[in-house]
């Protein structure tokens, strides 16, 4: 990639992600899109960069706060909108709604909605693409909470025990919707350095500079396309928002405001724009534009949806089975 | 006249459960937390201390066994999952310990294990997050199965439950939290019978329980209107099930609907009871019997999609009207909000 | 005439099946040990490799969900378990992933996994090593659930269940796998209706699958001599159910007996076939139908207790009996080895 | 204890467990026995030395090859040969077999067929001593297949987070079945360094010298009763038997000959004998004398059963539910 090109690309999918979620917690009191839905307001450096480093042929695959990573593996804003809303025209029918998406053009699988349950899917694509000799990995996004569930050891274990091409990224954000990390794992345990004990190659990441962090993820993706192995990155990071639905939660008081406020002093999204400028990069009427740009993207996305027509559960019903 | 909600009787029965039985342990997902589990947990960590009363790690198969532990070592425990689609993680504990335990070991032992189970429905709760097993736990022997209607009922099984040397699986209705009852009504009753004949009629006899009893309620006056009365008969016990009430009740109606209308069909709480009638010499039905459950179809997200798949009165009606051979004017009712339990109702959870 | 058991026919499908689909893999614990899961897994390392053929560590849950991601992507999977009652660990990925991941990402991409369960009995497998949960399975929609009682047609549909391109549950009574058939008549038909009528009398009608229709078959006799014949349903396939079969033959027999012997009562699949015929219009039975499971309780471990535990052929034949309303001279069967398939048997697998 | 009290309790104890699970051997054959049976010939000095260090009220808890520590704990010999046989009079009155062991006069909580599915049943009981303030640990013995098992993760999570006095004993014999632990988990990875990687406090231990196993038992259990936390010990052993039954195996050829004769070369209870007759501890003729009596001890047990009742099935068919 040209140089101006890549922070371009890596500063415009993470505005992207975050105009769609903010499209989406200012549009969500109308009471249109009905269902469970998890934005990620605050984390998209994690999902920006490395989706942006991973090719088209690689497979990732999701948890229950999966727009960023859908969108960043190039999930088109306008499915997403129309599945949220229940339309047919979402990438699921309506049927799945927000904890459910999928694009396999883009080699998206999935997102599920209970704990953990993707992890051993995304072990079981990768040992796929190790018989069919392909030189492609499978990236499976995590929450913090993902690794309190078995099935993490379980498919961890069998992703190194086969040397599979495996990245787990493990988003975290400190919290199991109210509950702190530390009243569900032991203190000072570092994930991470568990994944390493597990056996697989770990590191710890962080997502301040955005930049920096693709690069890592860039450089990783290339070692584990070479050298089929188990990796695991963990990331901490922050939700701005409630854990499910459009809305500012501080007032609830688990956590405390000062937090909130010091991950927002260095909102990645801001550090990048401050950064292309800072480095010249970009001149602010250039980002400007921009963001603008995509504003209007966005938006043009979400107002397709007026076209849309209920659609009717008789279409669906014969969808149990594949025939 | 004072009134109490579903969630808040349970939160009665859990409050005077532990102070009653020191030894009494609550824990889940949310217990703790700033939502207190859909209100039913409020104030309990205060009272009991965050020993007794504690969050639990996303661990739902290992928190299963940690229970039946407790339970075996003095400690009776209740274990609640905001959804029960959570618990099929935990179905090895619950199947090959809890329900064995007492009976594997000679009796040597018991479980008593309270198990809450929230059923998600509406606001596009979807396929994961919607799903009502009770045929599958009421399967194996050695469970218990309670799916009350009402505050009162739901306090009083609550506490009946806890009390049981038995693992209860206790299954609420997300759309019975709020649902009011005159506060009077709430006491213990040690020797209440479960299945009972709540309303009394004749043209036909309505089984139901949980959500299901709630829906039958609902269409009794556009029904009276119509001239047509019923026997409904509340299961509230789902195992064990007592099927007497309803012989009785079908001897005089000789009609039967039963509204199973939180389960999808095939092996239904709906066909057992149908099996077992179908199995008695002394009854004899006008009509063969109606079963109405939901289609064998996952559930879908979309409201568009979840209007069409969930049961609606003017359906049960139509059947209600072919049972007893009478036309029913139907109402336009089921239109609107048809995903959300009422008006207040905020999703998405 | 050469002939083939039960389990030489699994192992002959499930070598073609990888012959003919380079993309086909099996694994399992105990798939390529020196056992060979029951001889059923014979050769396949050897011919297919270590790569599509696997031993797995002891981690179900994430075995299944495995299985789901390489049937998502190209890789059509046979995940087996030596009893079921492991398999309690994976019903999350089963319920939760494989049963609706076509339904729920809109039909975009489907999960061809069978699953084949061994069922135990007999010898001292006790309360943890026999279950057989195939009306949990049926509840779920999403799943298919097959059962096969011959050589022929384990073999057929075990083929029928690979090529599938949905989730199939195949589940094999451990009692079966020494069944002999003559090898001619182990041919791969496509068309093969599900439910059958295997056997045809006047008397009165036999629904039963897996290892009770074996049973059924086994009492042909003592009933021919008494004068006594019978329609003998097999169902193979548990979900989708065909009752169309079971409707023709009750028109004529009008007398009904449902053999679930492999199955606890509440919510079985003789419940559902119960339920469903109850609620036809055009079924007239002369006496109330029989269903015989087992008791709602769970297996015990010791020969002395399985013996009563388990359903014996003079129980069956004196419920014919009154069925169809005739003496039978019983015959003192059962009375010895009870909890072994056959002399050759050595315990304890 | 006095030294030499000491010494002839951890070799009685040993050979004890050897001469009863050679008498089950000896007559599996006759077909009386109808259950699945693990055999733990060869592994024993780990259940004897640990069960002897755990006290009355310590609680101890199992998996299907729990003979040996159902012994260890105070189990009566006969009530395991009455269980095998299906006699009401066994320890779970025959419905359980080999199994599911029980003797809640000695704190054996139970043994259970499903691979770890009694781990956090074991961590529960540990949670109630935390409740009630007692001062004992609970012991729970696995095998090495164990910790495949997503649950073994949660449950050692929860133990480590609650600090609760948990002790997981790891009998790591290499094999589940018929597959080596190589197949089954990452090659190099050591289980109890695994363990601490959890959070907990992880030692390994051999078994070669029963009574130095025996003070480190006893040593860390006085620890683990002052200061509750959880601590996990793997101790490398082996079966001389096949997995399940009473026979010799080596001929399946899935393990080596050599391997086999290496460990039944240091076979903890030859040593032992060797050790106490070298150190002049007791007199071989005292060794013969005692070993004489236990055989004695456990065919008279052994021959009780003789006088055992067919038991009814319509006597435990009400003991579903508690009433
Ligand atoms: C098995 C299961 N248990 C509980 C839940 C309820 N639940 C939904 S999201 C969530 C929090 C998960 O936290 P984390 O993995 O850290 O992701 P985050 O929401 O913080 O992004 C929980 C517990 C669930 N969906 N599945
Ligand atoms: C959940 C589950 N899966 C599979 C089995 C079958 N099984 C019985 S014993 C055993 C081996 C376990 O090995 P390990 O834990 O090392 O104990 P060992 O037999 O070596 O003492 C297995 C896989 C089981 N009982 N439970
Ligand atoms: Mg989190
Ligand atoms: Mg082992």
């Amino acid at each position: 990639m040209i140089k101006k090109n890549f922070f371009k690309k890596i500063y415009e999918i993470q505005k992207k992600i975050r105009v769609v979620e903010e499209k989406i917690a200012s549009q969500y009191s109308k009471n249109k899109m009905r269902c469970p839905t998890h934005l990620s307001i605050g984390q998209e450096a994690v999902a920006a960069s490395s989706g942006l480093a991973l090719q088209k042929n690689d497979i990732s695959i999701s948890y229950h706060r999966s727009h960023a990573h859908f969108l960043a593996k190039g999930g088109s804003s306008k499915k997403l909108f129309a599945e949220l809303h229940g339309f047919e025209e979402g990438c699921s029918k309506g049927i799945g709604g927000s904890m459910h998406l999928v694009d396999l053009k883009n080699n998206f699988y999935g997102s599920t909605a209970i704990v953990s349950n993707s992890i051993p899917i995304g072990v079981g694509l990768a040992y796929s693409l190790k018989l069919a000799k392909k030189k492609n990995l499978v990236c499976i996004y995590i929450g913090d909470a993902a690794v309190e569930e078995g099935v993490f050891f379980e498919s961890i274990n069998f992703s190194i025990l086969k040397k599979l091409p495996v990245i787990f990224i493990c988003e975290n954000n400190f919290y199991s919707v109210y509950t702190h990390i530390k009243d569900r794992q032991p203190e000072k345990r570092k994930i991470y350095k568990l994944a390493s004990a597990m056996g697989a190659t770990s590191h710890l990441f962080t997502q301040d500079n955005p930049f920096k962090l693709f690069k890592k993820f860039d450089e990783l993706f290339k070692k584990i396309r070479k050298n089929p192995k188990t990796h695991f990155v963990e990331v901490e990071t922050y939700r701005y928002l409630e854990h499910c639905g459009p809305n500012d939660d501080t007032l609830l008081g688990y956590r405390k405001l000062q937090d909130v406020k010091k991950w927002k002093k260095k909102d990645p999204i801001d550090f990048s724009k401050k950064y292309l400028i800072k480095n010249k990069i970009f001149k602010i009427s250039q980002i400007n534009n921009l963001d603008k740009k995509i504003t209007n993207f966005v938006d043009k996305d979400f107002n397709y949806l007026n076209k849309l027509k209920k659609p009717q559960f008789k279409n669906i019903s014969k969808l149990v089975y594949k025939r | 006249m004072t009134k109490i909600t579903y969630s808040q009787a349970i939160n009665k029965a859990l409050t005077e459960e532990m102070s009653r039985n020191k030894k009494l342990v609550c824990f889940g997902l949310g217990v703790n937390d700033s939502l207190n589990f859909f209100g039913t947990t409020k104030g309990l960590v205060k009272k009991f201390g965050s020993e007794r009363v504690f969050e639990t790690p996303t661990s739902e198969n290992a928190m299963t066994g940690i229970g039946v532990g407790m339970s075996l070592n003095n400690n009776p425990c209740v274990m609640m999952h905001q959804r029960l689609d959570f618990f099929l993680l935990a179905m090895d504990q619950l199947v090959n310990s809890a329900a064995k335990w007492h009976y594997m070991f000679g009796g040597k032992n018991s479980v008593p294990i309270t198990i809450r189970l929230v059923v998600g429905k509406g606001w596009g709760q979807g396929p994961t997050h919607s799903q009502s097993l009770q045929s599958w736990f009421a399967h194996i022997p050695g469970l218990k199965v309670v799916m009350p209607s009402f505050p009162s009922d739901a306090y009083n099984l609550l506490k009946k439950s806890i009390r049981d040397p038995n693992p209860v699986i206790f299954i609420e209705h997300r759309w019975l939290h709020n649902i009011e009852q005159e506060t009077k009504k709430i006491k213990y009753k040690n020797k209440q019978n479960l299945t009972e004949l709540i309303s009394k009629g004749k043209d036909f006899t309505a089984v139901s329980y949980s959500l299901s009893t709630i829906e039958m309620l609902s269409i009794k006056n556009v029904l009276k209107i119509n001239k047509i009365s019923f026997d409904l008969i509340d299961l509230k016990s789902i195992k064990p099930l007592d099927i007497s009430v309803i012989k009785n009740s079908l001897k005089r109606t000789k009609r039967l609907l039963v509204l199973d209308s939180i389960s999808h069909p095939f092996c239904s709480i709906g066909s057992e009871i149908l099996s077992q009638l179908y199995r008695e010499k002394n009854i004899k039905l006008i009509k063969p019997p109606l079963l109405k459950t939901l289609p064998d179809i996952p559930t879908p997200t979309s409201t568009f999609y979840t209007r069409d798949f969930y049961i609606k009165k003017n359906d049960i009606l139509n059947d209600i009207s072919k049972l007893v051979g009478k036309k029913i004017k139907l109402k336009n009712s089921d239109t609107i909000l048809h995903d959300v339990p009422d008006s207040n109702f905020k999703g998405p959870f």
